[in-house]
Order: structure tokens, then C-alpha cells, then sequence
């Protein structure tokens, strides 16, 4: 059974490590502020006993107010899971550091939430329209889309 | 010293599709030859009972859809009088919660398959192209009573006899 | 078959006597034979391969089917004739012809009967290498006029893949010819006593590779391949010129299956039946073979296709030609099992040899 | 002299024989060789994950079948188990049991289209994915008789399953297990010893175990290059935990081990099938579950290991009676990552097997 770590046991951790860094935790997933976000992904995955080699999947919700991105690490290693979020409150040109220097994992997700999303990724090496042409107007899954 | 790779592998291959000329093919031979369809079957076209139907339009908010129209109005014995009942099979996507959502089993599926039409138009459906007829036959799709009356699906299993 | 009979058993290579007159005839009759065998060809296959692959095959046009590739026809003839427009109209217009007449031309001098051909050459099976190497001209007109980048490449491929394997598929044909003592392929048919495959096995094999590769049949299929390049050289044709590209490659399965069977199968010889359904038989069972080879093998990369021509080919032809002229010269006539029995050997061993030489996982190029 | 060549770009797709649907990749060659690989996807996209937000839970499930419609089954399963992850359904005994059975009969089928689509790329003519579509053929039967359709299922519901098996399922399922393994057996006779085959696989296309992790790559893709991961041994869902099956992994990560991963996975499958069947409880298969579903407010991932990789649903409820966020995460779409560092420096060919060695379903991809 994959072990779900649980918010709060990770934010303690990254805490010491990254003063600052962390917004929010839950039972089920911490928050981490959008500036630290790739120093704190870093830390989660190079940290020998977390070791997320593994990014199972990226989402991002849009919350009107915010978005907030969803992502959900594994480690193949040791079998636990992780759920970390970060938020972005900009709604006009939303931008997060991106996490493909990490996980290439990331690529078309990444590029799949620009598009239908609009948030945009800083460092990611391909950042183009995936699903919809260029040019499209709009980001469908964005709640005032209709 | 072991040998490989000097042609078996072709070999052993070539003896398999050998072995396939001889045994029969599986191919229907569909105008002529007719499989039976499961008894469950999701065929074409809805089949509603007038009688049963009282207008609740449980299925038209169920249909993910929303091809089912249903309107109604205030009969005398504090009942629903259905006065129009389209369903634009075009747009239908065969799921069955319509069927499935039914409290007084009064929507059924179809059971035949060879519904095609030249036009969009004719594949909306109204009141009276819905009712039961010799050619628009229920399946038992989520109706136990239809499915134990109808035959036995014809299956490939029980035709492809050729390897223990 | 009284039109045979009619006619001296051989003819002297300069024609004497009616010259137009057996000249029209046998026109008449490869072209007709032409025609017939590669309607029956289309059916065999087609049917052929259903069986392989567990379905019924075409079934519906005439009593089993028969009159599929009539229909076939009919309907690709009435199709609309496309040029590209960027294309080069002169040659994509004249590539089909370019390469269907080389391929009409080889049946010249193939006997099907004793003596019974158009032209008794005595260079015959050396005419049927040069005329059939000319159909790649044809192919990349085709690849070429199509202004189309899929043709491209599959010509390209036709090119390289062809030009590589004329050289072992008339290697293996020197073996025969070592044997038989003449070029002429009438005179090939009559000195196989006991058919040349068994005589020159290793021979067969190679000239039935090569030719597969000649003719493009899988797994040597390369410049047509359709999960690749789609349709390769003709995937600009359509309807009349289409039709001539499809005749062209049955045509050339028949010519092949035609060779193979006067070089390695004793050609119209046989007991029993008359000398002409014998040729048939033989021709159909190559062509069993040739399409049973198809249903069931993947096909090879180009660079694997070119290898496979210049490593394991070429070299085993060679060492056939060796053996089989130390063993006419050396060997006396009397030893004819002997030979045989030696000769399968010969095959085996360097069967394994050769699968020493198998490599897996290379062929990529570093970019 | 130095000949001056210079890279052409050529499109595969979207309308190829061998995308699997309507992916397109812009090749860059140099002669046959891969230069840059860019794939091109959206001419698929429906926008599910739109269009779900504005449909109640039950209704998103006919909408799941259209994800991957080789494996609608699957999808069902993963999206009915986020739902009740969510709103924290309990699920009968019995209908866990059905569950298991239908997605690994599910898991079967959609690997034989994979397998048989892989070979067909790399040439085998229509016959081994011939073969396999006869099995696949049963499976379709055996769901039709559940859930009376025979490519978008819906047959999962949330709490359970939308009928019990009928009588004569489960007697058919038996004969189907017997003699899968046997037909399995002939799979292998086929083609797996092919050298050709093994030619065109055999180290082609590399994956590193490495890499393979780090793009996130799963299902046989990432088994292929030798890790052992497997969300039902890892997390396991449903009834996993009380069968026993292993976890068939590759060596290197070539074409070859991904064949192989699959193929070996269908006994897995059979033998899972099996002990669920023997194991299978009477009762109830439905939780009564209320029509219009309000799931705390809350988020739920859920994910199972679908035949092309794990399938992951993530739900948020904002506890309305439709999901505030559904999103997909789509195994095939991430599989693609790879796809140019396993392209690179092969032949067009190649391109073609590698491509169809990930097995993916633009209906997943694209959404």
C-alpha cells in the first residue's frame, strides 16, 4: 500500500530546511508559496528518505480567486505519496516557476495546463499551445470560460 | 556452441499460419448470417411505454446528453399529461441511464441495430415513432423480465472450437 | 494445347519460316496469359491470404469470388485520374508504362511448353536480369514525378534496394546456368532431369530472396511499405495509372514465379499432366509461397534490406558459385545423389554459420 | 567533393495508417535518418474535462468510455473509484470482485489490439492483429453480455456495478480462460523467436530506467525498462491485495520488452482472472447510492493501473451535484514524453515501431 504522507509531517521538514516556505498544511497535502515552490520540489526530491523521483501527475484548479496547482509526487523508492500545492493569485498573466528541469515529466502537462488553463511556466524549454491551435483565444477550463 | 537466430523463429511462424488455412475462418457473413446480440443488448432507438410513462422526466434530467425533451401538463386526476416526448437519437449516446433512471419501467432500450437514416431529421423521434412496434423491439437492458424472454447471445467462443 | 503442337518443337534462334506469324501469336497468347494469370493471381492471394488470417476473403463478385479483380478493375478504371499539381506530368505520366513494359517483356522468353516461346535466346536468362532491372526506372519516375516526399523516399529506397540485389539474384543464376550449360531458357528446362532446387538448394534460396527483394514482397517491401510511407512510389496514382502500378506487381510476382520455376523447378516438365498445367501448378506454388511468406513475417529496415544484400547474400552466392563449379568439373555425373545430399549440407552449415553474424540492436546513428 | 544535403521535414499524420488515430508527428530527416521529432496533438480534443464539470457524477460515466476506447472498462473503474473515494461510498464484495475480473479481461483486450497494432507497424501484414482481434472478439462478447455494449461500456457504477453477470457468464468466461493461454502460446510461436522481428525490436527505441521514471512514464512502458512498479501491487486497489500475480518487467527498454511486458501481462491477466473467478462471492453488486450525488466539499485522487499505464482521476467537489474540477491524468499523454529521446537517430521506420511499441489512444491524449 502506497503510504500517503500526511501535510503536516512533511511541512515540518521542509520547514526546517526552508524557513518560510510553506503556507498551509492539511492532513492531506501542504501548500507551499509559489516563490519557493521550486527550491521546496528540490528539497522534496533530492532529500535521501522522501527521495519523489517520481511526478504522478499535475493539475491545476481554478479557484476564481486563485489557482492553484496540484501536484501529486510518488516515490518509486520507498512507495509513498505526496500531494503538494501552490497557489497563484495573479489572474491576467499568471506565471510559476516551472518543474521540468526536475521531472520531464512535467513537459506536456505543463504545456497541457497553459493551454487550457493559462498559467504560464517559467523555465520550461517548450511552452506552446498542446491541444488547442495558436492563437485560440481564451483558456477553456478556466471557470469564466464559457 | 548454441545456435540461434538461422531461421527458426520464421520458421515456427510460417508453420503457424499454415495451421490457419485449415481451420475455419470467423469472418460472419453479415446480410445473410445473423448473429443474436446479447440480450442486454443497447440497440438503437428507445422504446417508451405510453401507459406506464407519467411524465416525472426522471430520464431526461439522467441523460448526460440531454437529447430526451419532455413536456407536460396538469391533467385532471392531479396527474401529468405527456404531450410531447422527443428524444433526438442522433445526439443519444446509447449509455442507458435513461433506462436505468426509470422508476415506473416505461423506457426501454432498443434491440434491433438496423436503425441507419439518410437524413438527421428523421432520426428525432417523437411521441407516437417511440411507441412499440413489430420492428422496435425492448431489449433487457436493465429489465429482468424482457431479458429472461429473449435467445441466446450468439458467441465467438462457442463457434472458435479449436484449441484445448 | 494444339497451338504448341503446331509449331517445331525448337526453334532456331533466327526465326526462320513465319516469322510474323509466330511472332502475332505469341504476343497474343502472353498477353492474354498475362492478363489471365494476374486476374487469377489477385484472387489466389487475396483469397489466400483470408484463409491465412482467419476470414473468408472476397467472396462476393461471381461463384467464390472469382470475378473480384474483374470488379476491381472496372472500378479502378472509372476512378478520377489525379496529377498532382506541382508534380512532373510528363514523367509521372509516363512512369507506369516505363514500368510495366519491362515487366511484359521478361515473359518473351519464358517457355511454357517445349519450345513453345516467343523468342528461344540464347542469352534468355540474361536478357530476363537486364530487362527486369529496367522497371526501377519506372518506379523512380514515379517516386519522382509525384512531387510527393513519401514517393520520395520509397523510390529512393526501390533504388538502393534493387541496384543491391541484381547482383546476388544473378550470382545464384550462374549456379544453374554452371549446370545446365546454356543461357538459353529452354535449354535450362530440358537439362533439369531431376528440377535444379534440389541440386542447387542454397541457389534457390538466394535467387528466392533476391527476387523477393526485386519484386518488393515482404519482408523486403520496403518502398511500399504502407505502415511506413504509406503506399511509397505510387501514392499519387490513382485510376487508370494506378491500375498499371498494381498490374505491374503482379506481373512481376508472375515473372518471377515464372523463373523460378524453368531455372529451379523443371519448368513445364512433369509427369502425367501436360507440360503446359505442370508450369501452371509450379508458377501457382511459388506464388503460394511467395504471398505465404507475406501473411506471415514483419518487414526489415532499409539499412537491415541493404545488409542483409551485401553481407549474407552476396558472399553466399559466391561460395555457391565456387562449389558448383568445383562440383561440375570435379564431381562425375554418376554422383548426382551424392551431390544433392552434399549441397543440403552446404546450406545447413552455413545457415548456422551465418546466424553467428546476427546482430541485434544496432542502427542507430548518432545525430 | 562534399554533396550538399540538407534535412526535410515530413509529416506522419494526422491521417497515417500508423498513428493510431489522428497523432502527428513532424519528422526531420536527414535521408531516413531522424534528425528532431516534434509530435503534434489536439486534432482529438473534446474537452472532457470541461464538459464534465457541467454533468453530475453518474452521467461522467458513459463520458470516461470515450477516453480510452480500447479500455473503456478501465476508465470506468478509475473514475467510479475516485467518486467513491470522494464521497466515501462503500463498494459490495461481490461487485469488487466483478470489477477485478471485467478490467483484467479489459486489460487483455486492449493489450492485444496494442500488441497487434505494434506488429502490424512493423510490417507483419494484418495477421498477427488479425489473431488478436479473434481473442479481443470474445472479450467484446463476453462484455456485451454484461453491460449489452461493445465498446463504451458504462457498466461501473458509482457504489458498485450497473448488473450482476448473467447466468451464462461466467461458463463462457471459463472456456475463454482455458483456452487463452493456448492462444497466448500461438502469440508467441508466431512472431516472438522472429529474427525479423527481433531485428526491428531488439534494442531499438531504448528507454533507460532512469529516464523512464523521470518523464513519469508508466504501464508496461516504464515495466518495459525494467521497473517494477505496478499500482496494483504498490496501492493496491479493489480486491488486488487478496491475488496473486507478478509483476513481468523488461531488461533494457526496448521495443522489444515492451512487446514482451505486454504479452506476459495477459497471462498475469488469465491468471488473475482465474483466482477472482473461484474467489467470487455471492450478493449484492450495488450500494444504493442517491441519484443526485453531493460529495463533501474535499478533492480525491484516484488511480489504477490501466492496461496503458496508471489512469488517475483527480475530482474536486465543491458539493454541488456536479465535480467543481475533473481532471485526467492520461497515462498515454505522459508515455509521449520520451518520444524524441527514443526517436532520435533511427530510421523512418523505426519511428513507426517505436511509436507503436508506447501504444497509445489519441481519445486518451488528446481529450
Amino acid at each position: 500500500m502506497t503510504l500517503a504522507f500526511s501535510g503536516e509531517e512533511i511541512a515540518s521538514q521542509v520547514e526546517e530546511h526552508l524557513p518560510g516556505s510553506i503556507v498551509d498544511s492539511s492532513q492531506d497535502s501542504l501548500v507551499v508559496n509559489s516563490e519557493s515552490w521550486l527550491a521546496v520540489a528540490t528539497f522534496l526530491k533530492d532529500t535521501p528518505g522522501l527521495d519523489f523521483d517520481y511526478l504522478t501527475s499535475i493539475t491545476a484548479v481554478d479557484y476564481y480567486d486563485y489557482f492553484e496547482m496540484v501536484y501529486h509526487l510518488t516515490s518509486l523508492k520507498h512507495n509513498h505519496s505526496l500531494v503538494v500545492k501552490t497557489r497563484c493569485y495573479e489572474r491576467e498573466k499568471p506565471s510559476l516557476p516551472s518543474v521540468v528541469s526536475l521531472w520531464r515529466g512535467a513537459d506536456l502537462q505543463e504545456r497541457e495546463i497553459y493551454d487550457l488553463m493559462g498559467i504560464s511556466f517559467d523555465g520550461h524549454p517548450n511552452l506552446k499551445r498542446i491541444f488547442l491551435w495558436q492563437g485560440f483565444q481564451g483558456h477553456p477550463l478556466r471557470k469564466d470560460y464559457l | 556452441m548454441k545456435f540461434e537466430h538461422y531461421g527458426i523463429g520464421i520458421a515456427k511462424g510460417m508453420a503457424l499460419t499454415f495451421k490457419h488455412l485449415f481451420r475455419k475462418p470467423i469472418t460472419t457473413q453479415y446480410p445473410e448470417e445473423r448473429l443474436t446480440v446479447s440480450r442486454r443488448t443497447r440497440g438503437n432507438e428507445l422504446v417508451w411505454d405510453k401507459e406506464r410513462c407519467t411524465g416525472c422526466a426522471t430520464c431526461a434530467k439522467s441523460c448526460p446528453e440531454g437529447c430526451i425533451e419532455i413536456i407536460t401538463s396538469r391533467g385532471e386526476e392531479n396527474n401529468y399529461i405527456v404531450d410531447k416526448f422527443e428524444v433526438d437519437m442522433g445526439r443519444c449516446i446509447f449509455c442507458g441511464l435513461c433506462v436505468e433512471a426509470c422508476p415506473f419501467e416505461a423506457l426501454f432500450m432498443g434491440y434491433a441495430y438496423e436503425r441507419a437514416r439518410y437524413r438527421r431529421q428523421e432520426l428525432v423521434m417523437d411521441k407516437e415513432a417511440l411507441l412499440l412496434s413489430g420492428e422496435r423491439q425492448p431489449s433487457g437492458y436493465a429489465r429482468p423480465k424482457i431479458e429472461a424472454g429473449l435467445p441466446r447471445q450468439t458467441l465467438l467462443l462457442d463457434r472458435d472450437k479449436v484449441k484445448k | 494445347m494444339a497451338i504448341f503442337n503446331y509449331y517445331p518443337q525448337t526453334l532456331s534462334p533466327d526465326w526462320p519460316g513465319g516469322y510474323w506469324l509466330h511472332w502475332g501469336v505469341f504476343v497474343v497468347i502472353i498477353l492474354v496469359f498475362v492478363m489471365a494469370m494476374i486476374m487469377g493471381f489477385i484472387w489466389f492471394e487475396r483469397r489466400g491470404l483470408g484463409r491465412f488470417q482467419v476470414r473468408l476473403g472476397p467472396n462476393r463478385a461471381g461463384p467464390f469470388g472469382l470475378l473480384q479483380p474483374v470488379a476491381d478493375a472496372i472500378k479502378v478504371l472509372i476512378k478520377e485520374d489525379i496529377i498532382p499539381a506541382k508534380g512532373d506530368k510528363l514523367v509521372h505520366w509516363l512512369a507506369p508504362v516505363v514500368a510495366f513494359v519491362p515487366a511484359l517483356m521478361i515473359f518473351a522468353v519464358v517457355p511454357f511448353h517445349d519450345g513453345a516461346l516467343l523468342a528461344d535466346l540464347n542469352i534468355g536468362i540474361l536478357y530476363v536480369v537486364a530487362v527486369s532491372s529496367v522497371g526501377v526506372v519506372g518506379i523512380f519516375m514515379a517516386g519522382w514525378g509525384s512531387n510527393n516526399k513519401y514517393s520520395l523516399i520509397g523510390a529512393m529506397r526501390a533504388v538502393a534496394q534493387m541496384v543491391s540485389y541484381e547482383i546476388p539474384l544473378a550470382l545464384s543464376i550462374i549456379g544453374v546456368v554452371l549446370i545446365a550449360g546454356s543461357l538459353s531458357m529452354n535449354s535450362i528446362v530440358e537439362a533439369q532431369s531431376i528440377p535444379f532446387i534440389l541440386l542447387q538448394p542454397l541457389g534457390f534460396i538466394i535467387y528466392f530472396l533476391a527476387a523477393c527483394a526485386e519484386i518488393n514482397r515482404t519482408p523486403f517491401d520496403l518502398l511500399e511499405a504502407e505502415s511506413e510511407i504509406v503506399a511509397g512510389f505510387h501514392i499519387e496514382y490513382s485510376g487508370m495509372k494506378f491500375a498499371m502500378f498494381y498490374l505491374v506487381e503482379y506481373c512481376e510476382v508472375l515473372a518471377i514465379s515464372a523463373i523460378i520455376t524453368t531455372l529451379f523447378l523443371g519448368g513445364w516438365r512433369g509427369p502425367l499432366l501436360p507440360p503446359f498445367l505442370w508450369f501452371l501448378i509450379k508458377v501457382f506454388g511459388v506464388f503460394f509461397l511467395i504471398f505465404w511468406v507475406r501473411s506471415t513475417i514483419p518487414r526489415l529496415r532499409i539499412d537491415q534490406v541493404m545488409a542483409f544484400a551485401w553481407k549474407c547474400l552476396l558472399p553466399l552466392a559466391l561460395i555457391n558459385l565456387v562449389i558448383t563449379g568445383i562440383e561440375v568439373i570435379a564431381l562425375p555425373p554418376a554422383l548426382l545423389w551424392t551431390v544433392m545430399f552434399l549441397n543440403l549440407a552446404i546450406v545447413v552449415l552455413l545457415a548456422l554459420l551465418w546466424s553467428k553474424f546476427f546482430r541485434l540492436g544496432g542502427g542507430r546513428v548518432e545525430v | 567533393m562534399a554533396i550538399k544535403t540538407e534535412p526535410f521535414v515530413i509529416n506522419v499524420g494526422p491521417q497515417h495508417p500508423s498513428t493510431h488515430g489522428v497523432f502527428r508527428m513532424r519528422l526531420t530527416l536527414d535521408g531516413e535518418v531522424i534528425v528532431d521529432v516534434e509530435p503534434v496533438l489536439g486534432y482529438l480534443h473534446r474537452g472532457i474535462e470541461k464538459l464534465a464539470e457541467g454533468r453530475t457524477y453518474t452521467q461522467n460515466i458513459p463520458f470516461t468510455d470515450r477516453l480510452d476506447y480500447l479500455a473503456s472498462m478501465s476508465n470506468n473503474l478509475a473514475y467510479v473509484l475516485a467518486v467513491e473515494k470522494l464521497a466515501g461510498i462503500p463498494v459490495p464484495e461481490r461487485a469488487e470482485y466483478l470489477r477485478v475480473i471485467i478490467a483484467e479481461l479489459q486489460r487483455i483486450a486492449s493489450h492485444l489490439v496494442g500488441v497487434g497494432a505494434f506488429l502490424n507497424d512493423c510490417g507483419a501484414f494484418m495477421t498477427p492483429l488479425l489473431y488478436m482481434f479473434r481473442e479481443r472478439e470474445k472479450i467484446l462478447d463476453l462484455f456485451e453480455m454484461v453491460c449489452g455494449q461493445r465498446l463504451t461500456y458504462n457498466y461501473m457504477r458509482i457504489g458498485g456495478v450497473s448488473h450482476d453477470i448473467p447466468a451464462e457468464f461466467l461458463p463462457a468466461l471459463d472456456r475463454f480462460v482455458t483456452t487463452m493461454p493456448g492462444f497466448i502460446d500461438e502469440y508467441d510461436q508466431l512472431l516472438a523467436e522472429n529474427e525479423i522481428l527481433l531485428a526491428r525490436a531488439k534494442g531499438v527505441g531504448i528507454l533507460p530506467e532512469e529516464l523512464a521514471i523521470n518523464i513519469s512514464a508508466s504501464g508496461p512502458v516504464l515495466r518495459g525498462s525494467g521497473v517494477r512498479w505496478d499500482i496494483r501491487k504498490a496501492d493496491p486497489y479493489s480486491v488486488y491485495d487478496r491475488l496473486e500475480f507478478d509483476i513481468p518487467t523488461g531488461s533494457v527498454g526496448d521495443c522489444y520488452d515492451r512487446y514482451w511486458v505486454r504479452i506476459q501481462e495477459m497471462r498475469q491477466s488469465v491468471r488473475i482472472i482465474r483466482q477472482a473467478v473461484e474467489q467470487l462471492p455471492p450478493g449484492e453488486v450495488r450500494t444504493e447510492v442517491p441519484h443526485l450525488l453531493h460529495p463533501p466539499v474535499g478533492e480525491a485522487y484516484g488511480h489504477i493501473e490501466a492496461p496503458k499505464g496508471e489512469l488517475g482521476f483527480y475530482l474536486v467537489s465543491d458539493n454541488s451535484i456536479a465535480p467543481y474540477r475533473f481532471h485526467v491524468r492520461a497515462p498515454t499523454l505522459i508515455n509521449l514524453t520520451a518520444l524524441r529521446d527514443m526517436m532520435i537517430g533511427w530510421k523512418v521506420a523505426d519511428a513507426v515501431a517505436i511509436f507503436g511499441s508506447i501504444d497509445i489512444c489519441l481519445a486518451e491524449v488528446d481529450r
